[in-house]
């Protein structure tokens, strides 16, 4: 039945991640940035939230709490108003953690899941994005080969989030005229990861490129088994977190534009008061509401288990859009302000451009 | 919980609405083309088809119609058509306003009557309080003198609620509303709109002569509390605010009858719409259709959100302006994109989609322009009053 | 060397245009819509201004002025100003005319460019749109088959301008791996010439579908004879003078609404005032500047023998764009009124649209 | 007549600035990650290459820094790096307003001098007439108070031009531009902004503490007659009107670079550009990429024609605000587009795409934000006064 209403529980968690943002990251986020690093304090204080580890089954160690992706996206909505560089980071393990649990034979759950029931932040990855100029998710030049029982992984993963520390890669690869996803540990033979790559924004981030050269994976790592996975699904629930952290951010660009604009004046008015920059920030709240109810419905899919495919890719490509188009008239507010580093608007700006390069990072 | 699914009851109401939005179509072009007649009340086909309280039935939302429920119902009909309907509903919308601004005794008067509702006067258009048209008391009655135009249903419509102004110097406190029954002496229909779209639907101006009307014919009947507290226009824009996301519903429905066609000709063209490659694995044509699909439901969503607020009972003025605004603008982009991809076949009048590109712009314009709807967001969001942003 | 300069003859027929469409077709325009039929007294005069046969070469009995894709752009913008349906009719025939005489044989040149010399209007068209929803000028699905030394022409073309009366139309077909143009007379056997259509736009103006079901066309009337003519060059010409239409339509919508926002008024100030609208004014202007420079630019390199081809396409795809959306904020300008048929904005308004759908009608 | 194509002579110029460009490109990421640094006046390999002047051998119009040759000059250098430059040209902003604004005299006295420009205050932005800072008349000097922001050049200038108001009550009329070399008492550089693009340039802040400077720093010397006139206010306004094609020229040059890389990134990958079919004849990527290069292509011919009219000494008021206006969006769009399409790649700062989308930002706010600019041409087509429509 169409309903908007959040169970009191999510009300409950909405507030509480709320808090944390405004409280825990929006302080650090701005010299995060400028020092590329993450604040590992701030990031094992979100782990504590339990944002992962509540979601892992009892039976593999976790707190056993019904994953729910609607959850999830409020959740990082919040976060990702705080710090987006720090929203990624936390819910990077979800990537694998949550493929992992949605799709994994019971001998991956029994050997993965329990990496991430505990009280420290663990990583391991999603590698979805690739090098070079032509790159989509869902059509991936990295090739996983048959081999005897198991497969040989060759190719380039970039963009990986945390890959300076994860323990284990789910890669995704071609396979079998089909799309496949396989474990590869941090230490395979033939697996370099690369020092830490620098990006537009998201500067705390840790991102780095796998050099996948003749990778051999034993079957068992194959996700799924012989049966395989579905790998759109892996990249729906991606890009559904990935737009909530986008309207995370649009929020704070808004947020912060509306007093700037109220105590800014031009010609004995304040420059609210001017219809071309009301209207501009008239725009940016209509933005922000389509944007969260397309991720709400996107969820939801999810959570249902229906197909998510085109909810998710709606996502994709009207979020990431927008997104970048309300930090870019949050620069136009601001004006010269907007193109300083005083404020913080030009990083949102950074942090939008980049997130919209982001596929495969993290999950609901 | 969210959810944005159809329940089995929504799917009923949605394809029942749209079994006989589909015969409504078969008339549509005929009463586009044929301007100076009037669709009927009801088509020959309705007996074969449930009422829409049979599709209704099971429910317990019935009665909400500025809720969800109402929203399927507005686009499940103009999906067919914006004006030819399986049975046209009774009133209009005037009729909302003599419930919302009407004492009882008003209300049961007059409510049988198909009421238009008369405020834009030639001088003004989205400025309500400019209003023009006056009203003197003489004893008894009131003598209104002026013009309206852009009157919906304004010369089928038995009677009409007009904005008068008894006060000009009051400004917004001095507008009351009237209602006047067609017939009155000095009520003059004047004119019939030749429009870009929405052609079958009758737009009339008005012109009042020394229209003497009865003193009980003032909505809300007491003038002097309406003076302090400008009650009646309140309570009319009130009206406004919930009629938007229907009037919003109204345009998406016409923009989702043109996504529908446009891959059904593609589809007939091979041309299949996948969805999961990105940019690098799309074609143009069917990169452009996802992104008009992705604005069609981005719309309809903030619909669903401002009639979902009202369904709770829960204030939606912003909202209704997000969704007017949003869907305003989408329905345009979406028809016009339309007819980009189908070129030729998109300008038409053997299809309908050319129809639907004239009808469906009028959504940003009627009941408060785009450029109104900004201004109440922004003033929303900025906790500005009407004077500190206009 | 980059210059916009007009010829002082160019500014003194821009003048003569510009007079002649206020006087004569501005009038006319409104009332010939709602009739859906063109004033053929017009049209007469249009052509007795020769904007086609003087440029049609003295030896096949035209007024031997060299031509000039730059002037008919010119003249073309002034001529929609005016009315754009009576524009695009009066240079239909150069489409058939300009092509013959740019990539016909001489034998072509001998037997069809005396047609359009004369003082009378002689109607033959381009033939290049095409019904079906996948329609694109590049790739018709209209075929000329080799078949002894002639072709059999089958397929069907739509939106033809002026098929009503047209003597021959030159068809654009699949020839070889290649494009072709073929000569079809109106009495062709297997041609048929269907009701004029009906239109969202351009009321007036008069076109119609042709059923090519086993044409013989003789190899003496493919264009260009053996050698085959460039049917790209064809239609970046048409694509060109169709920028041009559209300017003059974007130029009547902004000069219509300028008056008017100043006129009206909301709360006590003329909605001109108001940021909303003057920066959709501002910005209207800035398009209609845009598309103008691009269509020159591409009558430029058509005019110096060079490859107009790309600049023709941007004409396609910006100039049609901007010229709608010009429209479409010159409704939202007038408001309600922008609505009614009392005013010609949404005259404006259907034809921007129609001509955005107008592939290969006439040309420059 | 109307040309659009480069001549022998321009072409000489344009691949020579590309050559250079190229050069300077190798130095563009070392100054934007170690912003504290100033890039070189002058690159190691300057010796190596032509000068300005050689490149501009030839041309009739070499004298006309406004007109085409100029931006050509302008688009072709920043099409390498926004601040590197093979040869950093003498002179600052502030020199072309002592050039519009000083006497005779005083501009022969200060021209060597590299002059900064100072306008911009803490609380003013697009509104110059708002200036704060004061200067006070004390017998033969001029005593300066106040903070200026976003001053370009600003730490390496000898000196600056700043507005200052001699009588609030005036307003426009009241301000007044005075030469403050560096080193005067009082005149401090407090602050280099640290930025999202541009970084290699110095930006600085200034502040004025009872700064005295000789009487004859009040450029055009004569107090009165700018009270009447607003005249030196004027003067650099019009500087502004001069300057604005160039500063779109700049944004367009990096433009061009951002398309010509992506195009080239696309064309490795086996994706090839080819013009002429239309929607259903590309794919989703060379139609975006298509329709970029038309709105780089209209903006710079927007760009050209302000300029052309500038060389012919037409005025151009409207026309260099419509191109500002014009690239001001079109190279957001363009870089932000390039980097859709190239997606990981187009974020790396490996590559210099993600600067050129940091840098070319600027180009939207800074000499007139595209709000003033649509204000201006919105005067212009209104017939408005600042009065009207601000």
């Amino acid at each position: 039945m169409i309903s908007f209403k959040l169970t009191d529980e999510q009300e409950v968690v909405r507030e509480a991640m709320r808090t944390f943002a405004g409280e825990v990251l929006r302080p650090l986020a701005h010299e995060c940035d400028e020092a590329s690093k993450l604040s590992e304090e701030a990031l094992g204080q979100c782990w504590e939230l339990g944002l992962v580890s509540t979601q892992i089954p009892e039976a593999f160690g976790g707190g056993g709490e019904p994953r729910s992706p609607i959850t999830n996206v409020l959740v990082l909505e919040e976060l990702a108003w705080g710090d987006a560089a720090l929203a990624v980071a936390a819910l990077a393990p979800a990537g694998f953690a949550f493929a992992v649990a949605d799709q994994g034979t019971e001998d991956q759950k029994r050997r993965y899941l329990p990496l991430f029931g505990g009280d420290h932040y663990h990583a391991a990855s999603l590698a979805v994005s690739e090098p070079g100029p032509t790159f989509d998710a869902l059509l991936p030049r990295t090739v996983a080969e048959k081999r005897g029982e198991g497969f040989v992984l060759s190719g380039a993963k970039c963009f990986v989030p945390m890959a300076d520390r994860a323990s284990h890669f789910l890669v995704v690869a071609r396979c079998d005229g089909d799309l496949g996803a396989f474990v590869v540990p941090r230490d395979a033979d033939g697996l370099t990861v690369s020092e830490p790559e620098k990006n537009l924004g998201l500067r705390a981030l840790p991102t780095g490129v796998l050099e996948l050269e003749g990778v051999e994976v034993p079957a068992a790592d194959r996700l799924g088994g012989e049966a395989g996975c579905d790998v759109r699904r892996i990249v729906a629930g991606s890009r559904t977190a990935l737009g909530a952290v986008q309207v995370g951010v649009s929020r704070a660009v808004l947020e912060y534009a509306v007093p700037y604009a109220k105590e800014r004046e031009a010609f004995d008015q304040a420059i609210a008061q001017k219809q071309g920059i009301a209207f501009k920030l008239a725009d940016m709240h209509i933005e922000i509401e389509s944007s969260r109810w397309l991720t709400w419905k996107a969820a939801s899919r999810l959570e249902q288990g229906l197909d998510a495919t085109p909810a998710a890719h709606f996502v994709r490509s009207y979020v990431a859009e927008k997104a970048l188009w309300i930090a870019d008239q949050g620069v136009q507010v601001l004006g010269g302000h907007g193109y300083i580093r005083e404020h913080p608007v030009e990083m949102w700006y950074r942090n939008a451009g980049t997130l919209g390069a982001l596929e495969g990072t993290l999950s609901v | 919980m969210i959810d944005f699914e159809l329940t089995a009851n929504d799917r009923k109401l949605v394809d029942g609405l749209r079994a006989q939005a589909l015969v409504a179509r078969g008339y549509a072009r005929y009463y586009d083309e044929n301007e100076h007649e009037f669709p009927p009340d009801e088509l020959e086909e309705s007996k074969d088809f449930p009422t829409l309280g049979d599709l209704l039935e099971g429910r317990t939302d019935e009665d909400t119609p500025f809720g969800v429920a109402g929203m399927l119902i507005m686009a499940g009909q103009t999906w067919g058509d914006y004006s030819v309907r399986m049975r046209r509903p009774p009133g209009g919308l005037g009729n909302a306003a003599l419930r919302a601004a009407g004492t009882p005794e008003q209300f049961a008067k007059w409510q049988n009557l198909t009421l238009a509702m008369a405020i834009t006067e030639p001088g003004c258009g989205s400025d309500p309080s400019r209003v023009q048209m006056t009203a003197v008391r003489d004893g008894d009655e009131w003598i209104l003198n002026g013009e309206k135009i852009f009157v919906t249903t304004g010369c089928r419509a038995d009677g009409v609620i007009v904005w008068a102004t008894i006060d000009k110097s009051a400004g917004r406190a001095g507008i009351k509303s009237f209602l006047v029954e067609k017939g009155a002496p000095g009520f003059v229909v004047s004119h019939k709109e030749k429009k870009l779209g929405i052609r079958a639907d009758d737009t009339a101006a008005y012109v009042f002569t020394d229209c003497r009307v009865p003193f009980e014919n003032l909505l809300g009947l007491d003038e002097t509390i309406a003076k302090k507290s400008s009650g009646g226009f309140r309570g009319v824009m009130k009206t406004f605010n919930m009629t938007r996301p229907g009037v919003a519903a109204i345009g998406i429905g016409m923009a989702e009858a043109a996504l529908d066609f446009t891959r059904d000709q593609l589809r007939a063209a091979g041309v299949e719409i996948e969805y999961g490659p990105g940019i690098h694995g799309q074609s143009a044509v069917t990169d452009k259709f996802i992104r008009m699909e992705a604005l069609y439901e981005a719309s309809l969503l903030t619909i669903w959100r401002a009639a979902w607020l009202s369904g709770e009972g829960q204030p939606n003025n912003m909202e209704a302006s997000v969704c007017k605004a949003k869907a305003g603008a989408a329905v345009r982009e979406i028809t016009q994109g339309c007819i980009e991809i189908l070129g030729p076949m998109g300008v038409s009048r053997e299809h309908l989609l050319e129809k639907w590109f004239r009808d469906v712009r009028i959504t940003d314009i009627y009941e408060g322009t785009g450029e109104i709807q900004r201004m109440i967001i922004a003033r929303g969001l900025l906790g500005y009053t009407r004077a500190e942003l206009n």
